[in-house]
């Protein structure tokens, strides 16, 4: 079942580094697993964790938090908050025993549009493997989409 | 009529309560807390116990409740049948038993009938438990016939006796109990009942004199006893969702896209969204007003109303306030005023 | 029958009210016709209004008895299921359950003079006691109308404003807060207005509606035109969910505002506590 | 006894002098091994308050409501770590509030206790070390250390860590490892924690008294009240109040003082501390920070250091 699981995976990219890196992926046409499903974002520093949890309860597979490399934050330190925040969050949801490898963290430079093809393939794979989510999500006949 | 049950057949005479009623009775979960939950089989039932952590009200008017789902142009009622199952509370308390009448005050109205609550409240028989031993908290003897003896609302009463229970049917209802293969109960039997009943009354001392109490709230809405006592109150929901008498409650949709579902949830007094409104507007935003609502609602408004007090004297909100609000301290201390 | 499930609905009709957009009216006819016919109403009442998915919200019956054809509300933006209605376009479906809690006791005006003091957005069921009273006019006495919005744009039903201004068994006096270019009415607060136009409070019943702030000064005027607690009448907003008085909250003192109300006149009120 | 007589005479002199305009501390409840908050306004009524092993509640709590009078509270170590917490961020002035500490011991379990002696216990007597409970006809002495609250048997701030009065002398701080229990948890393997979390949060009623205890719950809209955006819906579902309890915690993290007062408030004897105490041993390890200790360190997630461990990519 594993191999034709498609999995729905959410990144929150910066504005300034992440999500240019996507546009030149884009640009630079190299190609990458259309599974991901883009919220632009002022900033890491701007993605509460409840977003992260909120997309696991509503089916998301897989969470991609990106943003500037310590250091170019366009703010100067949004990325050193999220640094902090995901830091705990990350070893919260392992220590409840979700599984982990779903929430997926990464620094991209605006110049770095092969790294993020790369970073998405990655997410991909390690979600796929991971199969759908069961932990955290909704289950709910009514509330259930389509899919 | 009166019967005897052996407490070494009593899960026998529960096996045959299995086959034509969905049975409720008291149950200790894994986290220790006694609980109405519904049973499969006898082994399960707890009777050590003095009384549920939440009250049964919740099988009647539960905590989460579907009102109807919809989809684009269409809303779907959950189907009666789904609700209307032959029901059978068991070791139910008599003060559990009467919050039921007063929720059906409520809920049971000819003007606008709570479908939802009367559909299962008319499908359950209530097979209620007096109280051997009941502990300090309660005070249900407070209120006009009531006690840990009180029948009223009962289809059948059960008393322990030692190594048996006398069972006592009280409305036809009880009598279609399967009680034709259990021996009469002999007037030894019924004497010793009358004896725990006796004693167990005299141990509820905690009798409050209600008579004023109606004509002493009308004229204090203004008092300062209300700034005193609200200070330690931390407006929390723990004496509203633990209270067998408070039906107040929310409703809210549930949705995904077109899809989704109108829910009521219970709802508290205490709760800062209770009476806020989209303005901004909030007539009751401290616990001040709160508190005041909550004990002018249950011994003043509901008296007003429906001709009986709000509070069967559980004594679960005493036992459980993380500050030991104790509500019968403030009604002593709004008589004394 | 289910009281809490409510009717589905039609937008026949949007109606943006006023200049800042904030209030538009909606007319709504029942998808099922005959619906229509067993909705008999009296001014003064309200309905429940689901949005499906955000939820429900009350609202005053902005049309009279007399109308017959979709049944009118206006409705002020201010939380998620009056944004979500205000997002909403003609011929989506909505959810309408009532008409609810009491209305203002026609009986009882019946052959009085009726002074309808309004303020602010809070004309709509004084709009349908209005129209009750034109197409029974003979029913009623003198008919004064005291309406006040903060500029001219802010008034609701212009057109049937300007048409009431040029009846002759209609006093109509509409003000605004502060002059404003090109208008040529009453300018000043209503209760000020009030005073100057010194309705009696002969064999007379007044209906008030607006802002508290609008009422606490309206209040003195009435009592020094004459008007005893036991002749004017409001209509009371609380936080509402279920409309018919199980819910517990919308409670002011022992009477509930859904189901005792929404109409009161101002002797109850004197004889409830002050919470609303 | 004799803290208690301290108790009352600072704030006898305190209420006369006007140094403060109410002193909140703890009077006699109306259940046998319960204490109950007191607010004393008048000099005459000092006598009101006590001083036992059952003043369980965190009153740092009344404070956020209590802003703009001077008052006096009779704090614990952890309460008093709360007072130091809320000062740091900026919810309460700390010249407003005048700490009557007192070292503590730990408080004791009630609940524990009335399962561990089986009948309904109608008086108790407190004496060095040891509790005396009776019923109407039977009495048990039970040993004060077996029935500790979770959080006082791991603490190690029983003396205040500030205080403007101090109520008695010193008590011998413990050197216990206060993150043993989260320790062992984290070595089980995943699927056995993950049947620990749901089973203990199952009971969860959504009342809140665990949200309203906390002195750091302070709020003006709580996120499960908002409903723009609408995060969680309001009932039992079991995603819901899950996201619920650690959404709460976390937002704790950094700022929780581990007082567990949050697990006495729950009506349902939840594990509460299982959340916020992972998020404290993190807190401590990753950046080195304990919460209400020392007033001039930022906390932690309001600030950030170049040196932060990091798990990006």
């Amino acid at each position: 079942m594993a191999e034709n699981f498609e999995p729905k995976i959410v990144a929150f990219l910066c504005n300034w580094c992440s999500y240019a890196a996507a546009d030149l992926a884009g640009t630079s046409r190299i190609q990458y697993p259309p599974n991901v499903r883009i919220v632009r974002v002022p900033c890491s520093g701007r993605v509460n964790p409840i977003f992260v949890i909120k997309a696991f309860q509503s089916g998301v597979d897989g969470v991609l938090v990106a943003g500037c490399h310590p250091g170019d934050c366009h703010y100067q330190n949004g990325n050193y908050f999220a640094r902090r925040r995901f830091a705990l969050l990350k070893r919260l949801l392992e220590y409840i025993g979700f599984d982990n490898e779903r929430l997926h963290l990464a620094w991209v430079s605006a110049a770095e549009g092969g790294k993020f093809a790369d970073v998405i393939r990655e997410v991909v794979e390690s979600v796929r493997k991971l199969g759908p989510i069961e932990k955290l999500v909704k289950r709910d006949e009514v509330l259930k989409d389509g899919s | 009529m009166k019967k005897i049950i052996e407490k070494a057949k009593f899960a026998d005479f529960v096996g045959t309560l299995l086959s034509d009623y969905e049975v409720f009775a008291p149950v200790k979960n894994e986290n220790g807390l006694v609980l109405f939950s519904r049973i499969s089989s006898p082994e399960e039932i707890f009777l050590d116990f003095r009384n549920s952590k939440k009250p049964p009200k919740e099988f009647l008017f539960p905590q989460v409740e579907t009102l109807f789902e919809y989809e684009p142009g269409k809303v779907k009622v959950p189907s009666v049948e789904a609700i209307a199952q032959r029901r059978l509370f068991l070791c139910v308390r008599p003060c559990d038993v009467k919050s039921f009448l007063i929720l059906d005050e409520v809920f049971d109205t000819e003007e606008f009938q709570d479908v939802y609550y009367v559909t299962r409240r008319r499908n359950t028989t209530i097979l209620a438990m007096g109280c051997v031993d009941p502990p300090s908290t309660c005070f249900c003897t407070t209120f006009d016939e009531m006690g840990p003896f009180s029948r009223e609302g009962a289809d059948a009463f059960l008393v322990d006796i030692g190594d048996r229970f006398l069972i006592e049917t009280l409305t036809e209802r009880g009598e279609s109990l399967p009680l034709e293969s259990l021996p009469d109960a002999s007037d030894e039997d019924v004497q010793t009942a009358e004896d725990v009943e006796k004693k167990a009354v005299e141990k509820v001392d905690r009798k409050l004199e209600l008579s004023k109490l109606g004509e002493k709230l009308d004229g204090m809405f203004e008092s300062p006893f209300w700034d005193a006592l609200h200070e330690k109150c931390l407006t929390c929901g723990v004496c509203t969702y633990l209270c067998p008498t408070c039906h107040c409650f929310d409703i809210s949709d549930e949705a995904l896209d077109s899809k989704g579902r109108r829910v009521r949830n219970w709802d508290s007094c205490m709760f800062p969204l209770f009476t806020l409104q989209a303005s901004g507007h909030n007539p009751r935003p401290t616990s001040k007003e709160r508190m005041r609502q909550r004990i002018m609602h249950k011994f003043n408004y509901f008296y007003k109303n429906y001709g009986v007090y709000a509070c069967v004297g559980c004594g679960r909100c005493v036992e459980n306030c993380p500050v030991n609000l104790d509500i019968r301290k403030v009604l002593e201390g709004i008589l004394s005023l | 029958m289910n009281p809490y499930l409510p009717r589905l609905a039609k937008i026949e009709k949007i109606k943006i009210e006023t200049e800042d957009k904030m209030l538009k009216t909606f007319e709504l006819s029942f998808l099922d016709e005959s619906e229509r016919k067993k909705f008999d109403f009296k001014p003064g009442q309200f309905c429940e209004i689901s949005v499906f998915g955000k939820g429900e919200a009350p609202f005053g019956i902005a049309s009279s008895p007399t109308e017959d054809g979709p049944i009118m509300f206006t409705v002020n933006k201010a939380g998620v299921v009056t944004t979500a209605l205000h997002n909403l376009y003609e011929g989506d479906i909505v959810g309408l359950r009532g008409p609810l809690g009491n209305s203002y006791p026609i009986e009882l005006f019946k052959g009085k003079n009726i002074v309808i003091v309004g303020g602010g957005f809070a004309f709509t069921t004084l709009r349908a006691l209005t129209v009750y009273m034109l197409d029974n006019r003979g029913e009623f006495g003198e008919i004064t109308v005291v309406y006040g919005a903060r500029t001219p744009g802010m008034f609701l039903y212009k057109e049937e404003l300007s048409d009431w201004e040029r009846r002759d068994d209609l006093k109509l006096y509409l003000t605004i807060d502060k002059p404003a270019e090109g208008w040529e009415g009453k300018v000043g607060l209503v209760p000020s207005v009030l005073e100057e136009v010194a309705p009696s409070s002969e064999d007379a019943f007044a209906v008030v509606c607006g802002p508290p702030i609008m009422i606490k000064f309206t209040l003195p005027v009435l009592d020094k035109l004459g008007f005893k607690p036991e002749q004017i009448y409001t209509s009371l907003e609380m936080r509402m969910k279920c409309g018919i008085g199980k819910c517990g909250r919308c409670n002011i003192g022992h009477l509930y505002v859904c189901k005792d109300g929404p109409v009161f006149s101002y002797a109850q009120l004197r004889e409830l506590p002050m919470e609303y | 006894m004799e803290v208690e007589a301290k108790i009352r005479e600072k704030a006898k002199e305190l209420l006369e002098s006007k140094a403060v305009d109410v002193v909140i501390g703890f009077e006699k409840g109306t259940l046998p091994l319960r204490s109950t908050p007191a607010f004393i306004r008048d000099s005459s009524e000092t006598d009101r308050l006590v001083w036992n092993s059952f003043c369980e509640n965190n009153l740092a709590t009344y404070l956020n409501k209590l802003k703009g009078q001077k008052v006096a509270i009779v704090a614990k170590g952890c309460d008093s770590r709360s007072v130091v917490a809320l000062a740091v961020e900026r919810q309460i002035k700390r010249e407003d509030v005048f700490v009557i500490g007192v070292p503590c011991r730990g408080m004791l379990d009630r609940r524990r206790i009335e399962e561990a002696v089986g009948f309904e216990i109608l008086s108790a007597l407190e004496s060095d070390g040891k509790l005396v409970v009776k019923s109407v006809d039977s009495e048990r002495t039970l040993d004060r250390e077996d029935f500790l609250f979770p959080s006082c048997r791991s603490c190690r701030h029983r003396n205040p860590v500030i205080y403007d009065f101090l109520a008695g002398e010193k008590v011998e701080e413990s050197e216990v490892d206060e993150f043993e229990l989260v320790r062992e948890f984290e070595s089980k393997p995943p699927e056995e924690r993950w049947e620990y979390f749901k089973k203990a949060f199952e009971d969860c009623l959504r009342c809140y008294a665990c949200r309203e205890a906390c002195p750091f719950c302070y709020c003006e809209e709580c996120f499960v009240d908002s409903s723009r955006p609408k995060w969680i819906e309001k009932g039992l579902d079991e995603t819901d109040v899950q996201i619920w309890h650690i959404v709460r915690a976390y937002h704790h993290a950094g700022r929780c003082v581990d007082c567990g007062a949050c697990e006495r408030a729950c009506p349902m004897g939840i594990d509460l501390r299982f959340l916020t105490q992972k998020l404290n041993k993190d807190v401590k390890e990753l950046f080195g920070f304990e919460t209400g200790l020392d007033p001039s360190v930022q906390p932690p997630l309001s600030t950030f250091s170049l040196q932060d461990p990091d798990d990006f990519k």
